[in-house]
């Protein structure tokens, strides 16, 4: 049984190798390779889940100096892990699957498919990692593979330019995840998450200290999970192809910031204030996302700034103590965004890479299938009852109650807008008459449903998106603590122990979230349906807060102007006045020493002579 | 030697010496110049240094002044015609000679061995010839072979330097 | 006229050492600059010799290693203005001048 | 067995400077050198530690205990597996020479013979002097083969590298006279149990760690003497600036490992400057190199410029390593010498085969060149990942050392914090590489890039071969560690 995590996470990265070293020029080969490694690791975690909860863990040395040092690549399976393999692994294969099609005549295929692997594999190590810096080793990669796959059609400037904004923008949040490990390991003199909740005491004894790492390492989860600060690139890694959207943008890589914050939560519970900076940066972030959210006209915008609101919605429940809830509705979460996505690419694909909603229209009637699994999926996104969302959304806003006013109405707010702008989508394109480029004549063919390849995958998520919030479902993969912890609080007590306590069960939050879903999806209705063009125009949101142009203006605008400072600096200063200055001085004293070849013959005695004087004057003095 | 004729020596070499330096014409110089020789000649004399004496009257005197004489013949030297001069050179030159008289007058103030009588010597007839030779050739035997080859160098630089260029 | 001491014949060398100097730095013509040069040499010689003639050995015998020296200092004298007359007819079949200021070609 | 390993790039050298045979030499004697490494590689027995394969003469001068002496051991052994690695990808990325071909590849030769030298030399001396061997022909191949305003950056380099050399002379003479004189010797092992006495007193060892770190910093282009380092790399062969940036460079690392962490470990907490230590002045410097150096590296528009002056933050990082003066630390420092020395390499090899196929390297005339020459993409792509740090290359594994030394119990508080600015570094490194890599590889192809031919033949195996290695060090460097750690535990007792 000690095999299957080591299985799990070497099958795609024996894929990528295989593609980057020899495979890449056939494409079929790669193809089938990273679908292989993909559907094994699949294989691998429903036995790893069938085999029932106990926990395994084993690791080997990766540098090991004496006793001051030991770092590991060490495997940790738990109930946390079994979650998020389940989510990675499953979308995982059916993002591969969907993509045979979707990407079926693009030149630079293998390319995309051996990519696609290096994300599972790094993916899968952030979520079998054992130590912070294996977390942090593979927090890295998969932000180089979501470089490579957002800059998949490189050619295009906005891709490349996207990619690399990704990566720096993850960067960035790296830079605060690891002054954390730093941090972390210089109070407790350890990296395992085991071994560092266990000399939690001495990280406690400093909370000032204590909340300064909290703080770095949320840090990372910022970067990683786009939350407000660092939420930039998210939006604009819409560039690359719509499954990595729905794998990476949806469903795991982003969650991979929420994973860490539970995963480490004895760390964060002890400091309060940690928490609260943390619940007020979710809170934000899913406020202004929504707010953004209502004004986006491209499909795959709207559906990115709704998982930077879900997002927030996930850290804002990390931050109310309630990690299980958080990780309840990541689960749920991860399927039906990924389902919107797809259904998304599907429709994007029918309209030969159309992605404005006002020139779709009626696609209710051309793509019945997608149709049906795209509703599913805003249904449960939006939290109709019964569904998935409402149960793990509903669970958030009962800690966000427990929490405080500050936190609940602000949530249930993004709530009501979720299905405001979800519903807008719905109707904007799917329901209303075809579109006419020219108003009258035919329209053009509009839409087909995809093969079987992208409608399968579509109709398995929105089953899973509809049952994903039951117990009877969700108890044999989460395990019966894990489930009962969903709907719970943790607390750190001051044996420093995490106990679970059942959060105070208020009637009330259900009916307001029921209310909140019921506000938003028809007051979209009325606004939109039927409408040719969008009723209501709010810059403001549209230009998602002009946040794009302060950065540009503020960060990159000052390190361009502070770089051409300094290479002015460099260049004139400490070449100029350095360098140049002794060659200068070296070439001055030469110039007046020559002075001394008067030329004639009378000034060379002369010299001779008033030297002798001086010389005997000297001497004799 | 008895103190007048020192005098009228060093006085008459002086005005030689003068006249070399301030004549215009560079034959009349060379002339003059050969007089102050002969008057350092006779001050040898006075000094008992016959051998230096005669050397001194046969090389200066005679060779190297020919030399001179010849070279001005054969570069046929007017005299001078007067140039400007300039002031700063003058005033340099005069200057340092100045600098050096003051300072050779200081020294010799303060020079007790400088005021003391040539004490006499201690043989009447002074062979000085043997005596010279005899301390030329044992203690001072390299630098006197060194001397020779230094003269056949100058000699054959002399005959390298003065060659016309066959064009 | 009292005796004949030592400084009197320094007297005359550094008189006419100085003469020698201010010739070579007052005149412009080579030529002469030469001669003024050979009387430096022979103050030079005077001393000498009245330095040989001051120290009498035990023996009654002046101190012949000066006289050796002035020797030596003639035989490179003369040496010298073989090869300076030398230079200074092939400068003058270059340049057909023997004064100084025309020949600057070393000026900076 | 390390005499044949120096005498064979020399002999190849001699003969080539001297007319005979042509480039085919030169790969022969870079495979011999390589295979000759990688067999005393194996041949090193890695648990003894120390110096193995010594052989030395009688002693050159009366009263000195200087020998002509070469040996191995750990340390030195990882610095000769870069020269190899290095020397093989220069000479086979070297471009096109038509008049006096021989005369090039005879001079990079004995740059890399010059390199090997030092780092096998068992003694002070000859390891000053080889690496003086080295620098000759760097103003020769610059001067005349090189590019841009070539004639003054060739002077530039020689006058500062010479200016260099004489410091560090400076410094080791006095490092020597403050030895007493029972145990003076010039020999290295010898050093090695004399700096464990701790023989030189604190006070006085301020002096000789000012020359010395002065002297090795003008080498390694630390930051008030760095305005040579750019410039040269840019404007050098392709071959010299791989050999110069990735191996001779490192020999003022390896020096300053050698000598100055042993024999002057209190310099470090010696006051230099009012109540600034001398490791303080060390950490201001190494974070204007990361920071300011950083910045200026930003604002460049030309590929070479940009790898050029990243290779000169880079030395920040070695040098926060070796201020950290803690076996993780310097170990990190020592493995990050060799991944830089490799990364770096790599980066110069695809930015000359450009210049070679673009004739200039200035972004606005370059664009998707992925699509003209995918495999120069690829391998671009690795190098650019490794040099800013991505996990799975050992420039990470050598970073995250490095990190770790700084913050570890006992450091002090500006440590601490130049430990989190230099972490900064990371960030503009990705920034200017990123930048560069977008604007040469990716966006729309130039009309020019076309026609580009793609590296092809043996050329591919030597190019790759430096990734790769990255790759083995990024995922074992515990096996790398394992040679380094006797040579570090040895200099910090």
């Amino acid at each position: 049984m000690e095999f299957l995590p080591w299985l799990i996470l070497l099958s795609p990265l024996a894929s990528a190798a295989c593609i980057l070293l020899f495979a890449h020029r056939s494409k079929a080969l790669s193809v089938s390779l990273s679908l292989a490694a993909v559907l094994t690791a699949l294989g691998a975690t429903l036995a790893l889940l069938a085999s029932g909860p106990q926990t395994l863990a084993s690791s080997i040395d990766w540098i090991h100096l004496g006793s001051a040092l030991h770092l590991t690549i060490g495997l940790k399976v738990d109930a946390l892990t079994r979650v998020m393999l389940l989510v990675v692994t499953g979308i995982g294969a059916l993002v591969h699957i969907y993509s045979t099609v979707y990407m079926a005549e693009d030149e630079g295929k293998s390319r995309f498919f051996g990519s696609l692997s290096l994300f599972m594999f790094s993916m899968l190590g952030i979520v079998l990692a054992d130590s912070l810096t294996m977390i942090f080793i593979f927090w890295e990669l998969v932000g180089v593979s979501s470089f490579l796959l957002i800059g998949h059609w490189f050619t295009k400037e906005s891709a490349a330019k996207a990619a690399n904004k990704a990566f720096l923008t993850n960067r960035i949040g790296d830079f605060g995840f690891m002054s954390g490990i730093l941090l972390v390991w210089a109070a407790t003199g350890a990296v395992g998450f085991d071994a560092v909740q266990q000399n939690m005491a001495k990280l406690t004894a400093n909370p000032a200290l204590l909340t300064l790492a909290a703080l770095c390492l949320f840090c990372g989860a910022v970067g990683k999970s786009a939350q407000v600060p660092l939420h930039v690139w998210l939006p604009d890694a819409m560039e690359g192809p719509t499954p990595v959207s729905a794998l990476i943008h949806a469903a795991t890589m982003v969650a991979a910031g929420v994973y860490m914050l539970a995963r480490l939560f004895f760390l964060f519970a002890p400091s309060p204030d940690a928490l609260t900076v943390i619940a007020a940066i979710g809170v934000v972030t899913a406020l202004l996302a929504a707010l953004m959210a209502t004004q986006q006209d491209d499909i795959k915008r709207i559906l990115a700034y709704s998982t930077l609101s879900q997002l927030g919605f996930m850290v804002a429940a990390i931050g109310c103590q309630a990690p299980g809830s958080a990780m309840f509705h990541l689960f749920t979460h991860a399927f039906f965004k990924a389902l919107l996505f797809l259904g998304a690419g599907a429709v994007i694909h029918g309209l030969h890479h159309e992605q404005d909603i006002w020139k779709m229209g009626g696609l209710r009637k051309t793509m019945p299938k997608t149709f049906l699994t795209f509703a599913i999926g805003t249904l449960a996104l939006t939290g109709a009852p019964f569904l998935a969302g409402f149960f793990s959304k509903d669970a958030i806003l009962l800690a966000a109650y427990n929490k405080g006013p500050l936190f609940f109405f602000p949530l249930l707010l993004s709530a009501v807008l979720t299905a405001f702008y979800m519903t807008r989508l719905v109707v904007v394109a799917f329901f209303g008459e075809a579109y006419h480029p020219t108003g009258h004549g035919h329209p053009k063919d509009h839409g087909h449903d995809g093969p079987a390849a992208m409608t399968v995958p579509l109709l398995i998520l929105a089953v899973l998106s509809v049952i994903a919030g039951y117990g009877f479902f969700a108890e044999p993969i989460f395990g019966h603590d894990l489930f009962h912890t969903a709907h719970s609080l943790a607390t750190f007590s001051a044996s420093g122990v995490l106990e679970y306590v059942d959060a105070p069960h208020v009637a009330l939050v259900p009916m307001l979230a029921v209310g909140a879903f019921v506000l938003g999806t028809l007051g979209a209705w009325m606004l939109y349906s039927g409408k040719p063009k969008d009723p209501v125009r709010i810059p403001l949101f549209a230009n998602r807060f002009y946040i794009d142009e302060a950065y540009a203006a503020l960060i990159a605008g000052s390190q361009e102007m502070l770089a051409s400072v300094s290479d002015w600096l460099d260049r004139y200063l400490i070449d100029g006045v350095l360098v140049r200055g002794i060659a200068g001085l070296t070439w001055g004293t030469g110039y007046a020493l020559r002075l001394l070849q008067l030329g004639n013959i009378q000034g060379y005695a002369f010299i001779f002579g008033a030297g002798v004087v001086v010389l005997l004057f000297l001497l004799n003095k | 030697m008895s103190p007048v004729l020192f005098w009228a020596f060093t006085l008459l070499m002086l005005a030689f010496g003068a006249s070399v330096v301030l004549n215009r014409n560079p034959v009349a110089s060379a002339l003059s110049l050969v007089g102050s020789f002969l008057c350092l000649a006779a001050l040898f004399v006075g000094l008992d240094a016959f051998f230096i004496a005669v050397i001194q009257v046969l090389v200066y005197a005679g060779a190297v002044m020919v030399l001179f004489l010849f070279i001005i013949m054969l570069l046929d030297l007017k005299a001078e015609q007067r140039r400007r001069f300039n002031p700063v050179a003058l005033v340099g030159g005069a200057a340092v000679s100045g600098a050096f008289v003051a300072f050779l007058l200081h020294v010799l103030k303060s020079f007790p061995a400088g005021s003391q009588a040539f004490p006499n010597l201690g043989v009447e007839r002074l062979d000085d010839v043997r005596l010279v030779g005899f301390a030329l050739f044992n203690h001072f035997n390299l630098p006197f072979q060194t001397v020779g080859v230094l003269v056949l160098v100058a000699s054959i630089g002399v005959v390298v330097l003065s060659r016309r260029e066959l064009k | 006229m009292q005796t004949l001491t030592l400084n009197h014949y320094l007297l005359a060398s550094g008189l006419l050492f100085s003469l020698g100097c201010a010739g070579v730095m007052l005149r412009r013509n080579i030529i002469t600059i030469f001669m003024c040069l050979e009387l430096m040499l022979n103050a030079a010689n005077l001393s000498l010799v009245a330095f040989s003639r001051f120290h009498v050995g035990a023996d009654g015998l002046p101190n012949y290693n000066a006289q050796v020296l002035v020797f030596f200092i003639i035989t490179v004298a003369a040496a010298e203005v073989a090869v300076g007359l030398a230079v200074i007819v092939a400068l003058y079949r270059a340049r057909q001048t023997t004064h100084v200021e025309d020949l600057q070609s070393l000026k900076f | 067995m390390l005499t044949t390993l120096l005498l064979v790039p020399i002999v190849t050298a001699i003969a080539l400077l001297l007319g005979f045979g042509n480039r085919s030499w030169a790969k022969a004697s870079a495979l011999v050198q390589l295979a000759l490494t990688l067999f005393v590689w194996s041949g090193y027995d890695q648990t003894q530690g120390g110096y193995q394969f010594v052989s030395s003469t009688e002693p050159l001068f009366a009263g000195l205990d200087l020998r002509f002496s070469l040996g191995v051991d750990g340390f030195s052994l990882l610095m000769l597996l870069l020269t190899g690695l290095v020397t093989v990808a220069a000479v086979w990325m070297s471009p096109k020479i038509e008049k006096r071909s021989n005369l090039f590849d005879g001079s990079v030769l004995l740059i890399s013979a010059g390199a090997a030298g030092a780092f096998l030399a068992k003694d002070v001396f000859f390891m000053y002097a080889f690496h003086e061997l080295a620098l000759i022909p760097t103003f020769l191949l610059i001067g005349y083969w090189g590019s841009g305003e070539r004639q003054n950056v060739a002077w530039k380099v020689t006058i500062f590298l010479a200016v260099g050399s004489i410091v560090l002379l400076a410094g080791l003479v006095d490092l020597y006279l403050a030895i007493p004189v029972a145990l003076r010797s010039f020999d290295l092992q010898k050093l090695q149990e004399v700096a464990a006495q701790h023989v030189i007193p604190a006070t006085a060892q301020v002096r000789p760690w000012l020359l010395l770190t002065a002297g090795f910093g003008i080498l390694i282009s630390l930051f008030p003497f760095h305005s040579w380092a750019a410039p040269a790399y840019a404007s050098a062969p392709t071959p010299v600036a791989m050999l110069h940036s990735g191996v001779l460079k490192k020999f003022g690392l390896y020096g300053i490992i050698r000598l100055v962490v042993p024999f002057l470990p209190e310099a470090f907490k010696q006051p230099v400057w009012g109540n600034c230590t001398a490791q303080d002045l060390l950490l201001a410097l190494l974070l204007c190199n990361i920071l300011y150096i950083g910045l200026v590296t930003i604002a460049q528009r030309k590929l070479d410029y940009v790898i050029g002056y990243s290779s000169v933050m880079h030395m920040g990082y070695v040098f926060l390593g070796i201020a950290s003066m803690n076996l993780i630390g310097l170990s990190g420092a020592c493995l990050l010498m060799f991944s830089h020395g490799l990364s770096v390499a790599a980066l110069f090899a695809v930015s000359g085969a450009i210049r070679e196929r673009e004739g200039s390297l200035n972004f606005e005339r370059l664009g998707g060149a992925a699509k003209a020459v995918p495999y120069l993409a690829i391998c671009f792509a690795l190098a650019t990942f490794a040099s800013i740090g991505l996990p799975g290359f050992s420039n990470f594994a050598s970073e995250t050392l490095v990190f770790f030394g700084g913050f570890q119990t006992g450091a002090s508080s500006f440590l601490k914090t130049s430990t989190i600015l230099a972490l900064w570094g990371v960030v503009i490194s990705a920034v200017y590489m990123l930048r560069a890599y977008k604007a040469v590889f990716l966006g729309e192809r130039t009309a020019s890039a076309a026609k580009w031919s793609d590296l092809d033949g043996s050329a591919r195996f030597a190019l790759a071969a430096l990734p790769l290695a990255l790759l083995v060090a990024g995922f074992f460097p515990q096996y790398f560690l394992g040679y380094i750690k006797p040579t570090l535990e040895a200099a910090l007792r």
